[in-house]
């Protein structure tokens, strides 16, 4: 023991009920729709005013209505990752800086570690989860990652292949300068750049032909 | 209300920062407090004049105009207000969001403020009677009987005042203190923007981050200080009831009339007894008369027996260094030579006999100055 | 207090869908209003919980502010216009390339697609000290670590410092001085039209914001010119990374020739003073004259006098100096 | 006969989840009653804890308890505990709350009361040799051998320094091989040289979250990490617990690059916390403590003389090296800088000294390439000095230096067990044009001047004695199994490749198993130094002989014959004579399984690791068990080589830099998977180029705080930041002590990168070697304005 003087620390009793229900389905993967972040109270009454906000939303994420309970603060990324359980969506840096957070809004990249989840509703969000098809068809972007191996720890890879996906869309026959262009929201520490770019080529001729 | 503004410095520790804007409204309602009540009680509450204590002057032999603020004080005195003033607003105006480039300015200002100051000390400690703002016991009994006449106690005898009446001595020292408090920490700020002295250093002296928020609180209630001062100051000089002391701030001097009802000339003592014209030319002479006046009357009161003449002597002589003063500022050197006399007279009734001494009159004045330290001793 | 920099504290979020709302409740709010449009510079304030309203106006449901709209004398661009449809917009591009050039160098795509052009012009320095949450002048407090003889200042001002020594990160700030654009700003008290130069506060005067606007006000509009439609523009922007990071400096000009000579300019740089500064003594000197290196010289050195360096940031001079120089030598090249 | 895996592209098995978002990496793990915890870090350099007042937090609604350093194991000095109440620099973890969501967490740290006091640090490693200089621990300012001790330099020792030069006083450690006096006198050029290198973070994408609960006394920990089996044991070694104890579920690691070797300190947190108060404990690292408390590249100041022969061989060379310690452990950079420059330039005589100073800056650690990156990045560009000075080719320079087979280096005199950089200079050359392109040099178009440079850098590649363990299951599929890390490099796959080939297996009929302790996995190295591809090549290799060994007796036992008349290849073993006579593989799994012993694990090697064993244990009756230890050649060091080129444009009136053009040649053996290779040597250029142009930790010199907390103040390259034009080669010679060929290849291309830049900017400046890190716009600028520097020679966290 230090000298240090600690005020406040309780006498821990164990307590048996929480003890249990955190060993019946620990490591089991749940959609975690229980991690409701309370937070603190809003520093002001809930005012009914034009253009406040309620906090249960219907977000439309990859095609299906998911009804959710969001905080006032709280980010797309959070939501995403802890109340959906999207957890293809990687916080990489949670400051706009990195990119791994990418997903679409309305087809456009953003970065949803700087989206309030209030400000999406009524807008189409795509993940990374969202692009593999119910039969397992990989998106042809992800068919042209697979096949040039793209990526090394791929931390980053979800957010790029976001940016992919957009690239295609609005950009079907890219050169490899216009292709880094596109990815260049994106941050790999790997820089595995080369394959990255390899593979974006990849992808636009697959999403070409299939259009 | 919030005293003052604290924030965690880059290592996370409680600090200082500055005062709470709040001590500046503070300051603005109890100056404005002050001056509402006053005028209030001056209005419909004050009582009808006091009844002399006695010890008045006839108004015999006096001039028409007596000469209460010389040029330089005059000078001295409005460059600083002008000063003051600039400071107070520059402070001030962008806290209530009147908003411009205001920090060169303050600081200039304050510079000036700190020359304008720096003159009144010397001045005031070798040309004029460091003591005449002191506060005796006189001022202080005339004060209270000046309370209890405010509170309506009718009949009460006000004495009558010395040439600063004790409101006025009592100003004097607030507006000092907040003043040069001010400045002196003012100065230390400056080190940190960049000014003539250089460019911004937060680290010169090696003064904590701590002690710097206490630089700044300091500084800052100095400066609502002088800002609820200011108030109450123009407050008193615009009343049509004290027009004549703020004309005297103008022009030097007070009617004759003002003399007799206000003061008491053993307290600040005029002549009249002699004619000016036999004593010396005119022109710098009028003062320059009034000086050996000063001298003989404190020798008249010397004669009362006054068991408060020694005191009264030194503000008579006190009395006559001001106008001695005055002289040098506007006629140069000798009256300086004088000055220094005076210093080395000290400050009992000789340094009378020295400011007559420097200005070369006639034994008479120098026996007088004997017979006071006689009478002194 | 311990200091976490992590997770957006608590705030009441409101998102009306029309200006007269939003400037209500923006009045209503006052100082503990926060006016949220990209969001890119807001997110790092709460997140680091340095910044800490009480009501958040979001202003992503006011759809009258987007958009870019041709007038009768120029054009005229919704403060809340992302950065990606005003560098993609071709009108801008086929008029104003000067300020699409900068719209499209900001940030990263992602950024663009989210963050508007009035948020560019709003965004809050970057100053590292500053953004670190010290108790520096700007921060409310009563010291600049920035411009102490030890502090690590390389990306610091050269010139317009008064007491702050932090530069302003838009890009697009410098082309639309050059563009000589106007912005509309609304508040309860009604509308006021500045000149793009006057909207980006000194902190000489107010040591506190970036911009003239008051709590309660609203930047609604950017309005530019005909004036300078399809003239000879160049916008260059320097930094240490080629995407996803704040200029060392911008800079954006925009000059009528005729017969071989300058016949009007428009200069103005951003990363040397706390604002973007419009360079006008250097337009003086070029004006009338042919465009050429050494001309572009003369402009340049003519711009950079009275530059104050800090400890790290003396080449700030030579870079402005050669930026100009470059904007004059590229009119002589078009 | 089937096609050899090793040599193939072949997409790795967890590719699929990476990219459909199905990866779970530490922190996408979720478990029921799982709570949120968050650090409370120190916001000071140095400092001591004197009072905590948590009682605030611990009332509100949702905090469950607070975790401090009384909690957690105390650890002896240098050594680093994973919470502490005298924090060594600034972000250091204190104390961690532990709330019912993120929020609540945050909200309460914010609402605890701590009480410092200030202690004297220091940033700076010479400023601590100052005679009067602070120290970064109270308990000294390096370390001398395993001791920890105080060095400081006398005034003399100060005075004695050129200006503008390195002052050497005392050293912590020293080598000399050769007469470098004699070495100097014979030199025809000698440079003595004053090098700056910033300090850097790793910044791994994936921050190093973990998440952990218990369950039955045993710890189920999430967690990030370079490798499985090293991790494991740390963790039982950190926690003082039976390995068994420990489950370690770390399938995915979002990147290291050194900083996760074997995990990290602060994976203890949730771990303690989590018994503490019995449900899971996620902890998400920011990239804001992943700055702080992640590692970082140290920093060195030193002083270099080197003496050249008129043919630019190199007759002596001169070190003196200070490290930027960090506040732990220690930091052997700046020796190895030593060793690398010995193998790189081969001296005929060299003295090396150093001291690696603790500073009050982020703890460091290996990246990629530790010491050598730093010290190559520095002495190319003074290669081509000299090469200039002496009217020698530029890569003439670099070969007539350049080892060869029977090279002896570094203190020890070590010998290589293969070498061949020429080979690589002279492809690279081809590859790159360099010919062709240093008729460029100097050229200048419009404001940009064009530079060409070279960088050569080696860098060990390899360690040998781990064990290899696969199972041919009754299915015929054979699974191998891998107790290294997955931080991306593929080598999961790859080094399994090893003992497919020795089978003749189609690779469908593979499946690899890693990154879960509960799926039995063998012993083995660490996944970093470039350790795994030679190391487990190996392993499996063995294991592969093992395996076809006990095919070969269950064929030749039911179907006659000797052991040696079989062959085994697609899914078969069979008669060499009459490849129709034989079973395939899951007929003599089932055998195995009926005959026991050795062939289905119950009996087991004795040199086998303890882990090894308990895995192949727990296999034993699932099928023919492989399990064999890497018994073969083992003389002298494994490196490996990369030689970068590049071409680069300054602008001259800017100071900014445009890489025009990269090329890399390595020589790392035998290529095991060319795409990965490729990334791998590509990708560790490019992260030398963000060590040569961008990035760097800054520090305000006054309150010890850093400003590169943030991606876009700590500036690793974005993909615009790189040339489009890359493109790499190897030189393909097998290793002749790895029957599979390879060697390994993670560190030896960041100091290429770096150096190819620094080379190359040199060149464009006409020649002037700035002889520093990052080579920033504005440092560029002001040298070709003829300015002031900025910063001073040795003046390090600018």
């Amino acid at each position: 023991m230090s000298d240090v003087e600690i005020i406040g620390k309780p006498e821990r009793t164990v307590s048996r009920r929480i003890f249990i229900k955190g060993v019946i389905a620990a490591g089991a993967t749940t959609s975690s729709a229980g991690y409701l972040f309370r937070g603190s109270q809003p520093l002001l009454g809930a005012l009914v005013v034009q253009g406040s906000v309620e906090r249960l939303v219907t977000l439309d994420v990859n095609g299906q209505q998911r009804r959710v309970d969001v905080l006032k603060q709280e980010t797309l990324a959070m939501t995403l990752r802890y109340k959906l359980g999207l957890t293809g969506t990687k916080l990489g840096c949670d400051r706009a800086e990195c990119g791994a957070c990418t997903v679409l809004i309305d087809g456009v990249t953003s970065y949803s570690c700087s989206v309030l989840t209030h400000s999406v509703r009524g807008k189409r969000i795509t993940t990374i989860e969202g692009l593999e098809a119910e039969d397992g068809t990989l998106h042809p972007v992800q068919q042209g990652v697979l096949d040039e191996g793209g990526f090394q720890c791929a931390f980053c890879a979800p957010g790029f292949i976001m940016s992919m996906v957009a690239m295609v869309e609005q950009n079907p026959n890219p050169t490899r300068a216009e292709a880094a262009q596109a990815l260049s929201g994106n941050l790999c520490r790997c820089a595995d750049y080369d394959k990255i770019l390899t593979s974006a080529m990849r992808a636009a001729e697959y999403a070409r032909q299939q259009a | 209300m919030e005293l003052w503004r604290r924030a965690a410095n880059p290592w996370g520790q409680d600090v200082l920062i500055g005062i709470s804007w709040d001590l500046m409204w503070a300051a603005v309602f109890a100056g404005l407090a002050f001056t509402l009540a006053h005028a209030v009680w001056a209005k419909w509450l004050a009582p009808a004049a006091s009844t002399d204590a006695g010890g008045g002057s006839s108004g015999a032999g006096l001039p028409a105009q007596i000469l209460r603020h010389a040029l330089s004080e005059r000078v001295f005195h409005w460059v600083m207000s002008a000063a003051m003033l600039v400071l107070l607003i520059t402070a001030f105006a962008p806290v209530i969001g009147i908003q411009f480039a205001w920090v060169t300015i303050h600081w200039i200002a304050g510079l000036i403020l700190t020359a304008t100051i720096v003159y009144h000390i010397i001045h005031a400690v070798f040309w004029q009677d460091f003591w005449a703002m002191w506060v005796n016991k006189a001022d202080i009994e005339a004060g209270l009987a000046e309370l209890s006449h405010m509170v309506g106690r009718n009949g009460t005898e006000v004495p009558k005042a010395a040439k600063y009446p004790i409101d006025h001595k009592m100003f004097h020292h607030g507006a000092s203190v907040s003043g040069l408090t001010a400045i002196v920490t003012g100065i230390f700020m400056m080190l940190r923007i960049d000014t003539w002295l250089g460019a911004a250093n937060p680290y010169l002296l090696d003064i904590t981050d701590s002690t710097w928020g206490v630089v700044y609180v300091v500084h800052g209630i100095s400066g609502v200080a002088l800002f609820g001062l200011i108030i109450t100051h123009i407050y008193f000089a615009i009343r049509p009831d004290k027009w004549w002391i703020t004309k005297s701030m103008i022009y030097g001097f007070i009617g004759q009339d003002k003399y007799v009802e206000n003061f008491d000339p053993n307290r600040w003592a005029i002549p009249g007894a002699a004619p000016q014209e036999e004593r010396v030319p005119a022109g710098v002479g009028a003062s320059l008369g009034s000086d050996d006046a000063v001298v003989g009357s404190s020798d008249a009161a010397v004669g009362s027996g006054d068991v408060e003449s020694g005191s009264n002597d030194t503000a008579a002589g006190g009395g006559d260094l001001a106008v001695g003063g005055g002289d040098a500022a506007a006629s140069g050197g000798d009256a300086a030579a004088g000055g220094g006399d005076a210093a080395a007279g000290g400050g009992d009734a000789a340094a009378g006999g020295g400011g007559a001494a420097a200005t070369g009159e006639s034994p008479s004045d120098s026996d007088d100055g004997l017979n006071e330290s006689e009478a002194a001793s | 207090m311990a200091v976490i920099r992590d997770m957006i504290p608590a705030f009441e979020l409101f998102q009306p869908t029309n200006v007269e709302d939003t400037i209500e409740l923006l009045d209503r709010y006052g100082e503990d209003g926060w006016v949220l449009s990209g969001g890119m510079d807001s997110f790092d304030w709460f997140k680091d919980r340095i910044k800490r309203p009480a009501a958040v106006v979001d202003l992503v449901n006011v759809d009258e502010l987007r958009g870019v709209r041709t007038t009768p004398d120029g054009v005229e661009i919704g403060a809340l216009t992302t950065l990606t449809n005003v560098a993609d917009h071709p009108e801008l591009t086929a008029d104003y390339s000067v300020l699409t050039d900068a719209a499209s160098h900001i940030a990263t795509p992602q950024i663009r697609n989210r963050g508007t052009l009035g948020g560019n012009l709003s965004q809050d320095t970057r100053c590292w000290y500053y953004r670190g949450g010290w108790p520096c002048y700007r921060a409310g407090g009563n010291t600049c670590y920035a411009s102490a003889p030890t502090a690590m200042n390389r990306e610091h001002c050269i010139s317009g410092s008064s007491r702050c020594v932090a530069v302003n990160p838009s890009d697009s700030a410098s082309a639309l001085i050059a563009l000589d654009a106007k912005f509309v700003i609304r508040g309860s008290r009604g509308e006021r039209v500045v000149d793009a130069q006057d909207y980006f506060m000194r902190p000489s005067v107010d040591i506190e914001r970036m911009t003239i606007l008051k709590p309660g006000e609203l930047l609604t509009t950017i309005r530019i010119p005909s004036t300078w439609a399809k003239a000879t523009f160049y916008y260059e922007k320097i930094e240490d990374r080629k995407s996803w990071d704040f200029a060392l400096m911008t800079i954006a000009s925009a000059i009528r020739m005729s017969g071989g000579v300058i016949q009007d300019v428009r200069l103005a740089v951003n990363g040397v003073a706390p604002f973007p500064v419009r360079l006008e003594k250097a337009e003086q000197v070029v004006r009338g004259r042919t465009p050429s290196d050494d001309l572009g010289m003369e402009a340049g050195t003519v711009a950079t006098e009275g530059a104050q360096p800090l400890r790290h940031n003396a080449y700030k001079i030579d870079l402005m100096r050669n930026l100009v120089r470059r904007a004059i030598r590229n009119s002589a090249e078009a | 006969m089937a096609e050899k895996l090793v040599g193939q592209d072949i997409s790795p098995p967890d590719l699929r989840a990476k990219i459909t978002g199905r990866a779970k990496y530490a922190e996408d793990f979720r478990a029921d009653g799982m709570l949120f915890a968050k650090l409370l870090v120190s916001p000071m350099p140095h400092c001591r804890v004197r009072r905590i007042d948590a009682s605030a937090a611990l009332a509100m609604d949702g905090v469950v308890d607070i975790l401090t350093a009384d909690d957690v194991p105390s650890v002896d000095a240098p050594g680093e505990p994973c919470l502490t109440n005298e924090p060594l620099y600034e972000g250091e973890p204190i104390l961690a709350v532990a709330a019912v969501d993120e929020t609540t967490a945050a909200d309460a740290i914010e609402k605890i009361r701590v009480d410092f006091e200030p202690l004297p640090f220091v940033l700076s490693p010479l400023d601590s040799l100052h005679p009067n200089g602070p120290n970064g621990r109270l308990d000294g300012n390096t370390m001398i051998g395993r001791e920890l001790a105080t060095i400081k330099w006398t005034e003399e020792d100060f005075a004695a320094a050129p200006e503008g030069s390195m002052p050497m006083g005392e050293a912590a450690a020293e080598w000399t091989v050769g007469d470098i006096d004699a070495g100097f006198a014979e030199a025809a050029l000698i440079l003595d040289e004053t090098i700056v290198h910033q300090s850097l973070s790793h910044h791994p994408m994936e921050p190093r979250t973990t998440m952990a609960y218990w369950q039955n006394g045993k710890l189920y920990i999430h967690t990030s990490t370079q490798s499985l089996a090293r991790t494991q044991s740390a963790i039982a070694n950190m926690l003082d617990m039976d390995i068994e104890d420990v489950v370690m579920i770390a399938e995915y690691c979002g990147g290291g690059f050194g900083s996760k070797i074997s995990g990290s300190t602060i994976m203890q947190v949730p771990a303690i916390f989590s018994r503490k108060v019995n449900r899971p404990v996620m902890l998400r690292i920011t990239r804001y403590d992943e700055t702080a408390l992640g590692r970082a590249r140290p920093g060195f100041q030193a002083q270099v003389k080197i003496g050249f022969r008129a043919d630019g061989r190199i007759t002596a060379l001169d070190m003196y090296v200070l490290g930027d310690g960090g506040p732990y452990g220690r930091s052997g950079d700046n020796m190895s800088a030593g060793s690398t420059a010995s193998l790189n330039y081969t001296p005929l005589s060299q003295r090396h000294r150093g001291v690696a100073v603790y500073t009050n800056t982020p703890p460091k650690a290996a990246q990629r390439g530790p010491g050598g990156a730093q010290i190559i990045g520095m002495l190319e560009p003074l290669m081509d000095k000299a090469a200039r000075e002496l009217g020698v080719d530029r890569l003439d320079l670099r070969r007539i230096n350049a080892p060869e087979g029977d090279v002896l280096f570094g203190p020890r005199q070590t010998g290589l067990t293969s070498v061949h950089v020429k080979e690589a200079i002279d492809q690279g050359a081809e590859l790159f044009g360099w010919e062709e392109r240093l008729q460029r040099s100097g050229q200048r178009n419009g404001s940009k001047v064009t530079g060409v440079g070279v960088g050569v850098s080696p860098y060990t590649a390899g360690s040998r004695g781990f064990d290899g363990l696969l199972v041919i299951r009754p299915d015929g599929k054979v699974a191998i199994h891998q107790g290294i890390g997955n931080l991306g490099t593929h080598s999961i796959a790859d080094t399994a490749r090893a003992a497919a080939d020795v089978l003749g297996l189609a690779w469908d009929d593979v499946e690899v198993i890693w990154g879960d302790t509960r799926r039995h996995l063998p012993w083995s190295s660490v996944q970093a130094g470039s350790q795994t591809t030679f190391a487990h090549t190996r392993a499996n290799h063995a294991a592969g002989m093992d395996a076809r060994r006990k095919l070969q007796e269950i064929a030749a036992r039911d179907l006659g014959g000797q052991a040696e008349d079989y062959e085994t290849s697609d899914g078969r073993v069979f008669r060499r004579s009459s490849p129709s006579r034989g079973m395939t593989l899951a007929q003599a799994a089932r055998r195995a399984i009926e005959l026991g012993g050795r062939y289905s694990g119950q009996e087991l090697d004795e040199d086998l690791n303890d882990m090894t064993k308990r895995s192949a244990t727990a296999l034993a009756g699932t099928g023919l068990i492989a399990a064999a230890r890497d018994n073969y050649q083992n003389e002298g060091g494994i490196q490996s080589w990369v030689v970068g080129f590049a071409e680069v444009e300054l602008d001259v009136e800017t100071g900014q830099v445009d890489i025009v053009k990269y090329s890399a040649v390595t020589d790392c053996g035998t290529v095991l998977h060319p795409r990965s290779l490729g990334g791998q040597v590509l990708g560790g250029s490019i992260q030398g180029m963000g060590i040569a142009m961008s990035q760097k930790w800054v520090f305000d010199p006054v309150w010890g705080i850093g400003f590169a907390h943030r991606l876009y103040t700590a500036r690793p390259p974005g993909i615009l930041d790189v040339p489009l034009d890359l493109d790499w080669a190897a030189v393909e010679i097998p290793d002749p002590q790895n029957p599979v060929g390879p060697k390994g290849i993670g560190e030896p291309p960041v100091g290429a990168g770096s150096a190819a830049l620094t080379s190359a900017i040199a060149d464009a400046l006409g020649g002037k070697c700035l002889c520093r890190t990052p080579l920033t716009a504005d440092v560029l600028l002001a040298e070709i304005e003829g300015r002031e520097p900025a910063y001073g020679p040795l003046d390090l966290h600018v």
